[in-house]
């Protein structure tokens, strides 16, 4: 494990966000929400090749950078901030943080498939009810059968990393798309920028890499909250920078309307928020990695994905109401924010879900 | 009143049947919408407020709203041609010369469809503030300029425009109303393509379009005043909005009370449903209030805009509610669906007819009577 | 039952404000918190009389007005706004209105003494836990043990009218001050202007009203809460034209602090909860009576009293945040005008209690 | 660090059984709170910040709020001279003559208790507009005015004393600052009561108070700039308030845990409750933010302004709160109580130390660079 000074990330931040900010262009975002594989592979090739994205998380026995999801949660917080297309945050840091959640002997291959950029993966959690996965033991090794949703970006991955309860166990598989056996379906969303689906599984050859994954499921969920509420801090501050830039320009009554103190009141509440998430996205992000205390995770994570979820939102809907009717056009970014951040607010527990589960901590509700 | 609701329940239970198996799937079709305007319009119940003599009933806001309630509860399309019926019109039969108030004719069968021009780009709470031209030339005004959100833009035949006729005027007094002919040369029109991805708006451009003088609404340089008798009606509005809102609430629950497939909400949404439906409950009761004063010829004191404020305010939250009841459907879902859109057309309710800022700061100066900053 | 015209009722609350005007200015106010008897009878007696307060609501059959708690609401929304020290809210209001919901072959003496202004009852809904007040029948008639608390203004009542709860069935009964077997001891209070009490009871001598008091005193606990938000009402009301009235005349940054949008934008939110309570209290007045259907006086009870627990509270801090450094001073009299809602806020019912009753009402809970 | 926690706890686990020891049940007294603060003074432990020529250790401020955190865990009561350590004292090593500074160690020993003059009930959270004057006379400067809401002015040997000595000025331009001693002629103190029954400010009034001209803190007219070294002080003392937030949320937690006597809390409080407890966990995550980036020498961002919005409102919201886990015992109770004291002495957070509002104006205009209105 690598750690990083806080300069040095500093600097890296800067170099990510140069980047971005070329690549990553409204005009480019735009392009990719209408196009149905949804990302520039020029742009994803430099950004795992150039600035080291996919390997980031990647133990150096993998062949990886070996760093922490402290770094992952600066180049989330800039992907937020730029409404990047691409599968960073599916495979390069929630997948990859499941796999370093798992059996080491196992994942290996895995992960050094994902840091050298070849391979993508995305973590499909979430079981259709009435249809659970199940996974059966047959000769030529292990097959699954049932529904995954809400799964990011399946069109592109190359691995489905899939657990699966039973018995009381929980096991993670990995599963290859691109045979008759796992069928994907596209679904409708909100959140433009970031396709997500349905895949059924109907008897599909799996790898297993995990016999006991109980407690690396709660790490990757825990940790992934932690990684979505990063995303989150990125998208609201610059949903604050753009309604700063609009109050300082537009003009109503003759001044501009950053001088009423109705939209100073408005925009000091943001900017409360979002200094209010930073500060809890940088304590939890020490928190995300599968080494901390699986206690004290779970509550940080709670506190901040709770806190993001709730905070994110706000700000995105102040930028709208202070722009006005033009914050209510398609063709202003405004509601592209608002989607991804609407969208990230609902993944990995809301706020209620993480509520609930801080009642049960602090011994308010019984386990 | 009662005699009066009898009548239109038995008109309705007449005539809904014949609609719907006259249109059949394609009963929300602007098309369909038309011709269920004209058959109210023959039966006196498209624009029951207006005089009898314009083809109305001059009934009062009680009754209006008992109209309202009990139309909206047959289930039939809203009304294509709503702000000719309550906006455009009221304002043509108070201001309009005799030729003007042929459009009444127009507006109650659909031949003519209205918009308003009033928003411009460059002025949005500050409605006072627009810039659009018109320069009188012979016996025409010749108008230059832009106008933005306006509904029915796409469809409109006429527009009720709000233009500046003298540029040297204190901003409320150099403004005037012309009724325009949408057909006519130098108007083009462009759907305003929403955040919820559809097109209810237009942005309508103006390039030296030629408009009879004869088409003035009201005295030159009025139109403000002119302009309140319309803003006034679209107010009024408010608590048909209250009664609407008062059914959604009582919708959403329902949809959401524990039965033998819905397990129990957790404890905090089912305080947050509690407290939609206290605010919908006190809401309803205050438009009542406003509606008992209007009904015995008193002004309606302040409630309208509180009404405005307060709905708003509320819809907004009740629709991050249903967004988050929704869970994850709410952010993705099998195709066919739209996902959060009624959470993402809510954001206009605080903003379109007067951002809750704008409203607070009218409250505060008009009603309580605290300076101007 | 009497009805009145809104034309009337207006002109009937010219002459309530009027008096009140005079008879409960801030002096006296001060004057009668720091008294331990806490009223002046010679006020009471040209309330009773002059604007015949005590018999309003007494049916003429018992000598009184007949009137309907559409015109106490009248007279509460002006007590609140005068903070008067008087037992109109407990003996006139709350207990005439409990007696009313009872048997009328029963109360008709207590009810005509109440409406000549002769005796004073308060309402003794709130047993202590562990001492709930028992009824036994003896050859001299019932006799009351146990302990009640929260009573209002018991030290100047004649009557306690205590419901009892026995084998499933609630009593009323009336109960004599006076004697040794009624303790009566003092609580230190939040609202300064309004007594309250324990009440000790040691085989008291008690008169039975009801027999069969359990509609009875739900209709009575709901009307009370109706009751309550009348005052909310009226104090809250009051606290929006004083903060109105500094916010014009209080000058800071050279000017007066009323044409800073902020302060605005708090007053025009002060201004819409008092249109809301107003209204509602409006609307629910008419369904405080024991005439009216149960369900819906609960429903509109819940509603009502929830709302305005919530709302007049937020109207109340509002003022003291508008009047800054002078609002947290005891001079001033914003605080007796807090000390008061946040206490109604709290009697017959708080917020919460109310919003979980109507969660069961809209069957989202079970009942 | 360690070494220094190690030698703090180990002078706690001595001189506190001896305090108590000696005053039994007037520890909370005025007397036994001075008497503490001279063991405290003497271990080297009142002003750990102080420079060690002045009595204290230098140390940063880490350190220093791990030396607050671990005396406030000690139960041990605040000091008494708490303004003079924290606020003239920094203020006067910063700006004062050899002369002045001899009232350091006065200030260590509470030989000096010291207040602060700065508010005036024409100038509440305009403090630049205060009024007091002083005129030079001699080698004497003559005063007359008036301070409010000077905290222990009823106790104070000194006060720190904001005037204007040139009301031709510019507002900020005009205003020194005097060290006067309280018992000087014509000064007259009065307490102020507040709304939860408490007395711990006071009003001062000066009437040709004569302060010599050797009592002038930094330069003439520069008062502004003089202040600002105390407000900072002040300010940096957020954090330590939202150490303390955290555990006052713990501890309301704590107390309302269910068990076998006390039965669980309705679910809206519950989650009220944990609502509280995520305000207050991101709250100390914000002020270790800040307290880091201070100990590395960086300046210390918006924090600190953030912290005191978001703090003072979190705080009104516990109390609130707390009001209602009480209950009916939140307005009546057995005499001795005080029913719903710590919901009413909760007002004074967002008015204290700048309201709320004028705190977002800041944030606004100085941070997000919004322009003046």
């Amino acid at each position: 494990m690598q750690t990083t000074t806080s300069d040095e990330r500093e600097e890296f931040r800067r170099a990510v966000r140069g980047f971005l900010a070329q690549a990553s262009t409204e005009d480019e975002v735009r392009r990719l929400m209408a196009d149905p594989v949804g990302y520039d592979r020029g742009t994803w090739q430099r950004l795992t090749g150039e600035l080291g994205l996919s390997a980031l998380l990647v133990p150096e026995s993998a062949g990886g950078q070996g760093l922490t999801p402290v770094e992952m949660a600066v180049v989330l917080e800039e992907t937020g901030r730029s409404l990047l297309c691409a599968p960073a945050f599916s495979s390069a840091a929630v997948a990859t943080l499941a796999l370093r959640c798992a059996d080491r002997s196992l994942t290996g291959p895995v992960l050094s498939g994902l840091a050298a950029g070849s391979t993508l993966a995305t973590l499909a959690s979430d079981q259709v009810p009435g249809r659970a996965v199940t996974a059966a033991e047959a000769p030529g090794g292990w097959r699954l059968s049932g529904a995954v949703t809400h799964v990011l970006d399946a069109h592109i991955a190359d691995l489905l990393l899939v657990p699966v309860t039973a018995d009381g166990r929980v096991r993670l598989f990995a599963v290859g798309t691109g045979t008759e056996a796992v069928e994907v379906h596209r679904l409708s969303v909100l959140d433009l920028t970031r396709k997500q689906f349905r895949v059924d599984l109907s008897a599909a050859p799996a790898q297993l890499l995990d016999d006991d994954f109980g407690a690396g499921l709660e790490a990757a969920l825990d940790g992934a909250a932690i990684l979505a509420s990063a995303e989150l801090l990125g998208a609201a501050g610059r949903c604050l920078e753009l309604a700063v830039a609009y109050a300082l320009e537009r003009e109503q009554f003759g001044r501009p309307i950053g001088t009423f103190q109705a939209v100073k009141h408005l925009l000091a509440d943001c900017l409360s928020a979002v200094e209010q998430m930073r500060a809890a996205v940088g304590a939890a992000a020490e928190f995300a990695g599968p080494e901390s205390d699986p206690a004290e995770r779970a509550e940080i994570a709670s506190v901040v994905k709770s806190y993001c979820s709730e905070a994110a939102p706000r700000v995105a809907e102040t930028l709208i109401q202070v722009l006005g009717g033009i914050g209510f056009t398609w063709e202003h970014p405004a509601h592209l924010y608002l989607r991804r951040i609407k969208s990230l607010e609902m993944m990995y527990g809301n706020a209620a879900r993480h509520r609930a589960r801080l009642a049960r901590t602090l011994e308010l509700e019984p386990a | 009143m009662d005699r009066l609701l009898h009548e239109l329940r038995a008109f309705l239970e007449t005539e809904t049947p014949r609609f719907h198996e006259k249109w059949e799937d394609r009963a929300d079709s602007w098309e369909a919408r038309c011709d269920w305007q004209r058959t109210m319009a023959a039966g006196g119940w498209a624009a029951p407020a207006w005089s009898p003599e314009h083809g109305g009933r001059g009934v009062g806001v009680a009754e209006l709203l008992a109209i309202e309630e009990a139309t909206a509860a047959s289930g039939m399309p809203a009304l294509p041609g709503m702000l000719g019926l309550k906006n455009v019109g009221p304002t043509i039969a108070a201001w309009g010369t005799e030729a003007q108030k042929r459009h009444l004719a127009g507006i109650l069968t659909t031949d003519e469809v209205w918009c308003q021009g009033f928003s411009e780009p460059g002025a949005g709470s500050d409605l006072a503030g627009l810039r659009s031209r018109a320069v009188r030339d012979g016996d025409d005004f010749v108008v230059n300029g832009q106008k933005i959100w306006t509904s029915n833009g796409m469809y409109a035949t006429h527009m009720e425009l709000l233009v500046r006729t003298d540029p040297e005027a204190p901003k409320h007094q150099g403004i005037s109303v012309l009724l325009v002919e949408m057909d006519t040369p130098g108007i083009e029109v462009r759907p305003i393509r929403q955040i919820n991805g559809e097109a209810e708006f237009a942005e309508v451009f103006f390039t030296d379009v030629r408009v009879p003088v004869g088409n003035l609404l009201g005295p030159l340089n009025a139109g403000w005043q002119v302009t309140r008798t319309t803003l006034g009606h679209e107010r009024s509005g408010v608590a048909i909005f209250t009664a609407r809102f008062e059914k959604q609430v009582r919708e959403l629950i329902a949809d959401h009370v524990p039965d033998g497939d819905r397990p129990p909400l957790p404890p905090a949404l089912v305080d947050r449903l509690v407290g939609h439906y206290i605010e919908a409950r006190v809401l309803g009761m205050l438009s009542r209030q406003m509606m008992s004063r209007l009904a015995a010829g008193q002004d309606p004191g302040p409630e309208q805009s509180v009404i405005k404020l307060a709905w708003s305010e509320a819809l907004q939250r009740l629709a991050g509610t249903g967004f988050e009841l929704d869970g994850l459907d709410s952010i993705a879902a099998e195709q066919g669906t739209d996902p959060g859109h009624e959470y993402l057309t809510a954001r206009s309710a605080t903003i379109a007819a007067g951002t809750s800022q704008i409203v607070r700061t009218i409250l505060a100066e008009r009603v309580l009577g605290l300076p101007r900053g």
